[in-house]
């Protein structure tokens, strides 16, 4: 098989899909272009994501990652979420291929950026260093 | 329901295919080089078999050389006639840009060997205009290479035309008939086709095997070297098993060509009369220009990879450009080329049918595709995009 | 009597390998490069298969390179080598005189393209010496290719030692195994063996699918350009049965290698005792270092293809010189390198055994070989002179 | 089948096979190093070619077109033996393949030796150039 059972299962049951209307932070990534872009929703509570949605157009593997990652951060203080490293949902999801990674470090910035435009509607200082620019890790567009 | 609509991708082998070669696994294991009767014996199974292949071509049987399979036939053919006209001067090679990649990767090396590669445009249908051809050609114009019919779109390319104009100019003509053989009408000869390559696997014959047609007085080059094996152009043990199983086929295909053709191609007509109905979408190559079995679209919004694993879980088996390319993360150069966007061309299926298909099928497939598209573009951001008026719908 | 003796011209496959074989024609006919379940289900096949060949050498799964057999393979490993040497400046090859066509062909092509060929000279038993290795590599040697079994003769090369060298000179060490995987010992990474070939119809498997073994860090170019198959370095919709089918065939091999080995190598000796009988006759190559199947004769006298006609005639199948030379006039290459003049070269006898093979066949070659040889020396005009003292016995 | 069925035939059961002790003409061509050697053996009467024999080293094809040769020519005159073509031999075997058309050749150099040897022995005059020289058309050696 291309994907790992874990991979299917959150292709196939996307966990946190959909939008949401009350976002505190919304973050897109990727483009179109080269195939992939995920919006990401969080509704944070005193430091803490207590919500999270997502949309994504793109392959099994990016919709996989996506879902991944919001399990991965939901609950969790914003700090923890900002800790969520690509290598980290590819091990969760049992492996990605090669050529797939990318879609993990999409899932990644789709979290930071969320993070990051929360930071900014409420005028939270932040390291902006931290934080990927808004281009696609993969076609660098 | 479970559907294999990727018969362009592979075929599954017929039961005369496989049977065929059984019988030869087990009775004919000889070496055609070898003197005793076991070997004498695989001979003569070689010749009948070439002979197959060649009346089904319209050839005549010591113009066919059994390859491995399509890329190698068009490897050689395009090598062959590079370095033959290189010998006279000529380094000027014409194809165009929805060609395989067996066909362009070797094209392109030899850009960097030093040839001068010219890959014309096609229209907006997928087809190449005759005239670019005739304008394309050049005092040094050692080759023209274009593929019979496409893989992607499947559109049929005007090759009686373009050979004729090869004939006329004095270049040799070559025609990837991958696709093409076993499902339209083909006759090497009275079609003026210098070169022709074929895979087996393609039409319900076995994989692993292929034939590389040559014209008679038209030069050929080895690309395997080695043994004196087909007339000393293609060196290897024969693999006779694997070659009777494609005369089969073959043979098969072509006595049964008409009869598929009408049955197919209404499966096809009613396929993209229903995928028509979902709105934002597009039929991709020529409506009626199109091998009988190819349907090829495009969805706005959505992103294909994801929509065949969601057709494969309702039991349809589809594609989304070509097979060889899933490694890839561009979008196919085919759908590129016929001036899709990158987005849009993202967001394509294939769905490539044959005799074994039914209209029940069809029916199902024309009821869960804009289920599925629906819901992926329901949790698309590029689809909300376009619903909101943010970015305009291209299709 | 019915006796199959040219195992090294190709082998009837294994009801092993047949059925394997039968059963993917049926069951697993999908691209491996298809994202669907069946297209799935193939390649998860394909990697079982590269895996049970892998650990059959004593290599990585990603270091299996599947071609349509020995001949691509020692095209492509030859070519290769060659071509990545010119980039660093090193256009020297070093092989010996007595390989496969597929090799000899492959260098005397890149002769042509500039390439300086040494071909070592081997010994009256048609082996090497490794010292005559290691003092034909030079500063600019890109490349060793020598045979680890001989197809004709059956001698057993000291790869080895060898390996060895080209590893401390830090050359490319390239081995054609077509004869010797299946038959004897092979273990790529402890023989230090860089790249090596092999085929599937030498050891009971399907014609037309071969292997070449690339060691990790060793750079490898296509042949065949296309598609994205095989890690990019060989395009081609994979031939998923034949490769399933040489894969149980090798597996089979492997694990009854010592049984076999015994028990042929006891046939072979038996049967040299035998024809050692004939006056002025000799074997070819040396009688110990050789493949346990092979037997190589030469009859004073008498011309090889007649020899060859009458044992058919009699039920024995045999060979002389290689099955791929058929086609030629001249005596065999690998019999004039181990020192034979012309006329004797011509009565030459491969008779090469498998574990098929039986005492009693052994005894009926015996009995019928010097009939034969008798009746042909009798109506031979050389052997007349022979007799009458008219020209000296050569062996 | 490598060989038709009259070549095989010829081969298993060569006609006219084996030496003459009191022959009127004896021709040898070919050579060894090539593969192939024929030896004909004529006796004349009458400018009538009385009796033929022959032996062969060589191939399969060889062996038969010494055999079909010496049938050919048997009872026959030597003029008309002269007349005899490699075509004429490889008509009557129903073919040979084309790399064996030079054992034809060989069969008919071998009846104009065995002549020319007759007309040598017994001093009749010929013209030379009617005669191949004696050395084998494959390797002209
Ligand atoms: C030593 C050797 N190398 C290469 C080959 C070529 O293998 P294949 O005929 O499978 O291409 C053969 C057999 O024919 C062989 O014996
Ligand atoms: C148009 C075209 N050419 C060439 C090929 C290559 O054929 P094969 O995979 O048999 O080498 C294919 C199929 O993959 C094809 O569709």
């Amino acid at each position: 098989m291309l994907y790992s059972e874990k991979v299917m299962d959150h292709f196939r049951n996307p966990r946190n899909l959909g939008k949401m209307d009350d976002a505190d932070g919304i973050g897109e990534v990727g483009n179109a272009k080269c195939g992939d872009i995920m919006k990401m929703y969080i509704k944070v509570k005193d430091g803490i994501i207590e919500d999270v949605k997502f949309n994504t157009f793109g392959c099994g593997s990016a919709i996989a990652s996506s879902s991944m990652a919001t399990e991965m951060i939901k609950g969790k203080s914003i700090d923890d979420a900002l800790e969520l490293s690509n290598k980290a949902v590819v091990e969760a999801l049992d492996g990605l291929p090669t050529h797939k990674i990318h879609c993990s470090v999409l899932a990644e910035e789709a979290v930071k950026a969320a993070v990051k435009d929360y930071y900014d509607k409420n005028g939270i200082e932040y390291d902006k260093e931290k934080f990927a620019p808004d281009d696609c890790p993969t076609c660098g567009e | 329901m479970y559907i294999y609509a990727d018969n362009a991708g592979t075929t599954k082998m017929s039961p005369v295919a496989i049977d065929a070669m059984t019988k030869c696994m087990n009775e004919v294991f000889g070496n055609p080089s070898s003197l005793h009767s076991t070997g004498q014996r695989a001979a003569e199974v070689l010749q009948k078999a070439r002979e197959d292949v060649a009346e089904a071509l319209g050839a005549d049987f010591n113009e066919i050389y059994f390859t491995s399979g399509g890329s190698e036939a068009d490897n050689q053919a395009i090598r062959s006639a590079a370095l033959f006209g290189a010998k006279k001067g000529k380094k000027h090679l014409i194809s165009t840009k929805i060609e395989h990649h067996a066909v362009l990767h070797t094209l392109k090396k030899l850009e960097r060997e030093g040839f001068e590669v010219t890959l014309l445009d096609v229209g907006a249908d997928g087809i190449v205009d005759p005239a670019d051809v005739e304008k394309a050609i050049r005092e040094d114009t050692a080759l023209v290479t274009i593929m019979y019919a496409n893989n992607e779109i499947g559109t049929l390319q005007p090759i009686d035309e373009i050979a004729k104009i090869c004939k006329e100019k004095k270049v040799t003509f070559h025609t990837d008939a991958v696709q093409a053989v076993g499902h339209v009408p083909v006759n090497v000869h009275a079609q003026n086709i210098d070169m022709l390559s074929l895979s087996g696997h393609k039409f319900h014959g076995p994989k692993g095997i292929g034939v590389l047609y040559v014209r008679k007085g038209v030069p050929l080059f080895n690309l395997i070297e080695g043994g004196a094996q087909e007339r000393g152009r293609r060196a290897g043990t024969e693999n006779i098993p694997a070659i009777v199983g494609m005369a089969a086929a073959l043979k098969e295909a072509v006595a049964n060509l008409d009869e598929n053709m009408a049955k197919i191609s209404a499966m096809r007509d009613r396929l993209i009369e229903g995928l028509s109905q979902v709105e934002h979408s597009r039929l991709n190559g020529d409506a009626k220009k199109r091998l009988p079995g190819n349907v090829n679209f495009c969805f706005e919004g959505i992103e294909g990879e994801s929509l065949l694993l969601l057709l494969d879980e309702k039991g349809i088996e589809a594609s989304s450009g070509s097979a060889c390319t899933s490694g890839s993360l561009d979008p196919s150069h085919v759908l590129l080329a016929i001036g899709l966007p990158h987005e849009v061309a993202h967001g394509s299926l294939r769905l490539t049918l044959c005799e074994e298909n039914t209209p029940e099928q069809i029916e199902y497939i024309i009821k869960e595709v804009p289920e599925i598209v629906s819901y992926l573009r329901n949790i698309s951001p590029v689809w909300e995009e376009l619903e909101k008026g943010e970015k305009k719908h291209v299709i």
